[in-house]
């Protein structure tokens, strides 16, 4: 077995590239759009024959047990190729929930399954009145015998129509403060009273899901971390994935676009145009610098500051910035949908304007983690 | 001393007049005009309404400003403008600038009384729907290529005029090209021999067009502008429906910011409207800023426009209220889809209608960059001696 | 004695404009700073003299009576010339509020001097740690037979050392709502126990002052408005006065100096400038716009909705955009104190970026100003 | 898995050293600069303390870059810069980037080994204040006009230079000129004949220069450089220079924000801390959020610079972080006073003086507007193939 971390990270980055080069399918590189099961599960099958698919895990697990260090390199390089990111909440959310907290049944049940992608897995956390404030979450389970049947109506939940198992957070105790009477449940997405119903966005497509909940019946077996302990066990996956949330790679890879949108139309003969693009190109390399300051902690093991928030809100605003410009130097062109001509080239102007919208809006909206910022960082009174 | 609310205070008759035009445009979107009915349309060939547009021409809108002697009521812009603002506050996919103030007006500042007496009392009727054909690059001024040659009375136009609007439904155009050194328009009627129209999907639902001419013939009687008075006439429309457009934009801010703000008064979030966290409030306070330095710019300058000027002085003004416009249009609709949360980015919303639109028609006519620049141009800025 | 309102707007406009070029010292025209009431008392007996000192005044307090369009006209005309405005608290907030509120013999005794420039008067509002929250002013004011006995002190007082009487908002019952225990007070300045400090900013002039308040005794016939009831007697101030914070005077000759110095050191041969001070130049025009919508509303007799505090918030604002470009127009010059030489001609760049610092902050900041708009205009909640 | 807290982790022997350095200045800082100190200087003929400065040479920082052989350190910008940016977050007029940085870093570039061993090894003792006189317009890029015509070994300058840093209290000016069809530099001392300095007063309450030269004679010995390699040996110091003025600059911004957030969690305004609303702790983030990009900018960008490039690559880099530098810094300025309300307007308020510094030190060595036009140029930004 090949001991990943003992290799220099030259060594291992050339490696990761070649598997990447090799096998990521050519027509998939920078994905407008988020890909689908179907499309992508190719890709997510190679990695898993691979051995590639959990490089964070524990080897006993199935992973490749990088360090961060390794960890952060693989996530460049895939970032570097434009690497389309598969439904992964197996792998980066519930799976490493489960071999932190998870019962031996309950690592031996489904850890394998997310490992052969067998399982995919969908998140349903917020409800058409719990967003922001999360907490205030309604679905309920109540327990019958050794099941909970569970009520009530979540959204947002991201490609659960690709999903065969959900993890839910559910309402268990109504007459306690609001964060201490939610659990958090494992569901078959196959159990009956489940209906999975896409959402239809602004943009045209329907990543995202309605989950309704009419008397599904859930085996109790299936708690992480304790009854009425869900709040915690949602906040503990909240570790160094927060960084990517925060990452250059939309705001860059956008950027890209504009830049060659602008060589073909002449944009840049306009001195106008070329500061405001100066200002965006400064703002990607600062929001890189930013973000390597980051994930300098994690390679070294330390622990992240709350203020990783701002990676969040500056790649998120930046992004939404360029794909302004884009609508602006597109004149005309500037409100049309779907792929158009802009100086001999084919461009959808109009995706990057509108997944600029939900970005600042989901993963705690921005509004959210300017209070965070404001509390935890700049020790501003509540 | 001053306690006399405002309405109670003398109006003069034009303010009384355009206070009438108002509350029937209001009472028409009351009415007729409900968001829904643009998820029924944009799935259909032609995204408006031919029906609603027949009412709208028996309430006057399609003649507002067209000469009476073709049955026009030779109304101004500020008129126009009152009544293209509310009906648009309610969702209007009807073309009622691109084709009666756009179109319209420039076949009528157009020197061929025949071809008027043709076309103008069918757009009054609401039986035409004229589209203008223009644009030939991604920006306003983008130099205009197309060419019409003289052969006989008649001339042979080739070119490709891009983003139409509307292209679908649109019954001809009034196409712009080069004639000797001066500009001439054209007017061709949708499915001329040589004219072939390429359409494209704006993101407000619509489609619009790109209209190739190979060797399109059209007769003496089918100029709408002769090259004398070709470019003058065309910037005097272009101008009204730039004035006329902002007044659309200004129509689709209300509503959006009304729905905002009504969204900010329901939604409950950690026990409290969230329209009383004061971040949200201070950011809706300069949204209504924007809006209303919009609709006083948008009074002023349909004033000034009125009482005229040279043509550098009303291609400024113009461009003045299509800056403003656009840029806190396209700022209000940003911010109603962030303040809304996810549910703005959902189809099934309607604010998302009013995102789209206003994404689309700040970008029709040329967006604020270009009128800043063309204001610039037109106002000498940088040449005071 | 003449009819003003019995003539057209525009004879009157052309007899004002008249005075004014035919009396207005061309040294003061567009001061840059606040003139001192030595620098500007002559003008203040002119028109003293001509009788048009108090325009909107009524005749019989030796105004001119004139009706709000009229009274329009006079300040556009003063405006437009870059009349620098005197110490005029006597003539705009003391003296309507005597004629409105103050007893037959308090109009006799204050009115006719406030006419002949004999008493200057100063505002003390403000307090260390009232600002934004003005009714928690606590300079407090007991009786003693029948004098109050005014202890503490006052800040941000505009001028005061030139003043020779002072209206005070002082406490006479801590036991009730903030609002409901605060008197409005005039105090002759010369009496015993008042001390006022300029205070150095950091524009380096001392236009605004700290007055101190040690057992000074204060007539009990002083009130205005009855006892407790000062905090009404204030608010009855904000009458149209609340339009000229927000008149576009400021923003405008601000503009006016950038153009000038952008043409003689070539800025507008950047497109990346023009199109910075075009954006202004629209700012500037379309405020002038909104302030029209209003003033229309005073010129017809009608009530100012709320919303007028739009006018502020944008005109300071814009102003501190002009100022901004200014400094970044200036270059390396953008950093120096007092007049300087730029392409040939002397400008002092500083005072406008240094003054746009007030200008947000006083007569309401431009916080509070929102705060109103969001309750007043948008029925935002509390 | 990751709880071991960052100050745990192991730090390489460069981290280490910086950190020590930055702890020195911090205690530096903590006895010797004091706000009140400004008030009193600014009223001398020279703004800023000599013995002090004899201080500071003590501790090694007039010499931290300069070469060992003339009694420096050889440190790199990044060391330099932690220093810089802990002493300017304290309120430090003495000119460390002014004189330590661009001055002595550009007569250790230039090629006269026997002057660097006659000046530099005073500038690390403290008794040498040397500035550069190099700018001729309002803009970094305009062109240099002054002339240096060769006399047989000697030359004769003739030119003016403004926006000389230091002014007040430079013992000599090193001032580039034409020479042939290169730059040269020179090293003028203080009150050489035909070497005028006239004084003006920056915001920052320090006199800076304009150096007017006629026919000022210069002997080889104090040639800096020769025309050969002035120019590079300028655009290296002019860099560094760039790099530590925004190190300075992020000191500034700390300094002025610290006092703010201070500020917002003691005033109490309606019964509750400033600080409490929401409005303005989304204002705090943004300027917190600006400070720490240019904060990551700064590491980033000094070490790439020692890592080395081409030209462009390096003057690109340099201008990338005064551009943010200079904006970070006037928002930060602005804001401070805004949310400080009236008492930050006052001069006996120490708040000022942070807002007065960064107005001066953002726009010396070429504002943000300037430094992006560099950087677009260096980086060949529209001039992708």
């Amino acid at each position: 077995m090949t001991n990943w971390n003992a290799m220099s990270d030259e060594e291992f980055r050339q490696i990761a590239r070649k598997f990447i080069e090799d096998n990521y399918p050519q027509k998939l590189r920078y994905p407008s759009k988020r890909l689908r099961w179907a499309e992508i599960k190719d890709w997510y099958f190679t990695q898993s024959k691979a051995g590639w698919i959990a490089p964070g895990w524990p080897v006993e697990h199935g992973g490749m047990g990088l360090a961060p260090g390794k960890l952060i390199i693989w996530v460049e390089e895939q970032e570097n190729y434009g690497v389309g990111r598969a439904p992964d909440h197996g792998l980066t959310m519930i799976g490493p929930t489960i071999i932190q907290l998870g019962s031996p049944e309950q690592k031996a049940q489904y850890l394998p399954k997310i490992i052969t992608g067998e399982h995919v897995w969908g998140q349903c956390y917020s409800e058409p009145n719990a967003g922001s404030d999360l907490a205030s979450l309604r679905t309920e389970a109540v327990l019958d015998g050794d099941h909970f049947v569970v009520n009530g109506q979540k959204i947002w939940s991201t490609l659960a129509q690709d999903a065969t198992h959900l993890y839910v957070l559910v309402r268990t105790d109504k007459n306690v403060k609001k964060q201490e009477g939610i659990t958090f449940l494992l569901v078959d997405a196959n159990t009956p009273g489940i209906t999975i119903r896409p959402i239809m966005t602004i943009a045209g497509d329907d990543k995202f899901c309605e989950v309704f909940f009419d008397n599904v019946r859930v085996p109790a077996a299936n708690v992480i971390g304790g009854v009425n302990k869900g709040w915690t066990v949602a906040k503990t996956q909240l570790g160094f994935e927060r960084i990517f949330l925060g990452s250059p790679k939309l705001p860059q890879y956008a950027l890209g676009r504009l830049e060659d949108i602008a060589m073909k139309i002449g944009a840049f003969d306009d001195a106008l145009f070329t500061d405001k693009f100066t200002q965006l190109k400064l703002d990607v390399a600062d929001l890189n610098a930013l973000y390597r300051r980051y994930t300098e902690i994690v390679r070294r093991g330390g622990q992240l500051p709350p203020d990783v928030s701002m990676l969040k809100v500056w790649s998120t605003e930046t992004y939404a910035r360029i794909a302004s410009l884009m609508v602006e130097a597109a004149g005309a062109a500037g409100g049309l949908d779907g792929a158009t001509d802009l100086g001999g080239m084919t461009e959808d102007i109009m995706t990057h304007y509108y997944y600029a919208r939900p970005a600042t809006i989901y993963g705690g909206s921005n509004e959210v983690q300017r209070n965070i910022l404001s509390r935890a960082t700049l020790n501003l009174p509540g | 001393m001053m306690s006399t609310p405002a309405a109670q205070v003398a109006e003069d008759p034009a303010e009384e007049q355009r206070r009438m035009l108002r509350e029937s445009a209001l009472a028409f979107a009351a009415n007729e005009l409900k968001p829904a009915r643009m998820r029924t349309l944009r799935l259909q060939p032609v995204q408006f309404d031919r029906k609603l547009w027949k009412t709208m021409a028996e309430m006057g809108w399609t003649g507002l400003m067209l000469p009476e002697a073709h049955g026009g009521s030779a109304l101004g812009i500020a008129d126009m403008s009152a009544v293209v603002e509310e009906l648009s506050r309610a969702l209007l996919p009807e073309p009622l600038v691109a084709s009666a103030v756009f179109a319209g007006n420039l076949i009528a500042h157009g020197d061929n009384d025949a071809l008027k007496a043709k076309l103008l009392p069918a757009l009054v009727a609401g039986d035409l729907i004229p589209a203008v054909a223009f644009q030939e690059g991604l920006k306003i001024d983008s130099p205009v290529q197309s060419r019409a040659e003289a052969a006989g009375k008649d001339f042979v136009l080739n070119g490709v005029k891009s983003y139409v609007r509307p292209g679908a439904g649109a019954d001809g155009f009034v196409v712009s090209a080069k004639c000797g050194d001066g500009l001439g328009l054209f007017w061709i009627p949708a499915g001329t021999t040589g004219a072939e129209l390429k359409l494209e999907r704006s993101t407000d639902g619509t489609d619009i067009g790109t209209l190739t001419l190979k060797n399109v013939k059209v007769g003496a009687d089918n100029v709408v502008a002769s090259a004398k008075v070709g470019a003058a006439a065309f910037d005097r429309a272009f101008n009204e429906a730039l004035i006329a457009g902002s007044a659309e934009l200004l129509g689709l801010m209300r509503g959006a910011l009304d729905m905002t703000t009504n969204y900010l008064r329901t939604r409950v979030q950690f026990g409290k409207p969230i329209g009383s966290f004061q971040a949200l409030q201070h950011r809706a306070v300069d949204l209504y800023l924007q809006q209303e330095l919009t609709a006083a710019a948008l009074v002023e300058v349909a004033r000034l426009f009125e009482e005229g000027g040279s043509g550098d002085q009303l291609n400024a003004l113009a461009s003045r209220i299509k800056a403003r416009a656009s840029d806190a249009a396209m700022q209000i609709a940003r911010e109603a889809i962030q303040m809304h949360g996810a549910i703005g980015f959902t189809d099934e919303y309607d604010v998302g209608f009013y995102f789209k639109r206003i994404v689309a028609l700040s970008a029709w006519l040329g967006n604020s960059a270009e009128h800043r620049r063309r204001y610039a141009a037109c106002s000498g800025i940088g040449k005071k001696t």
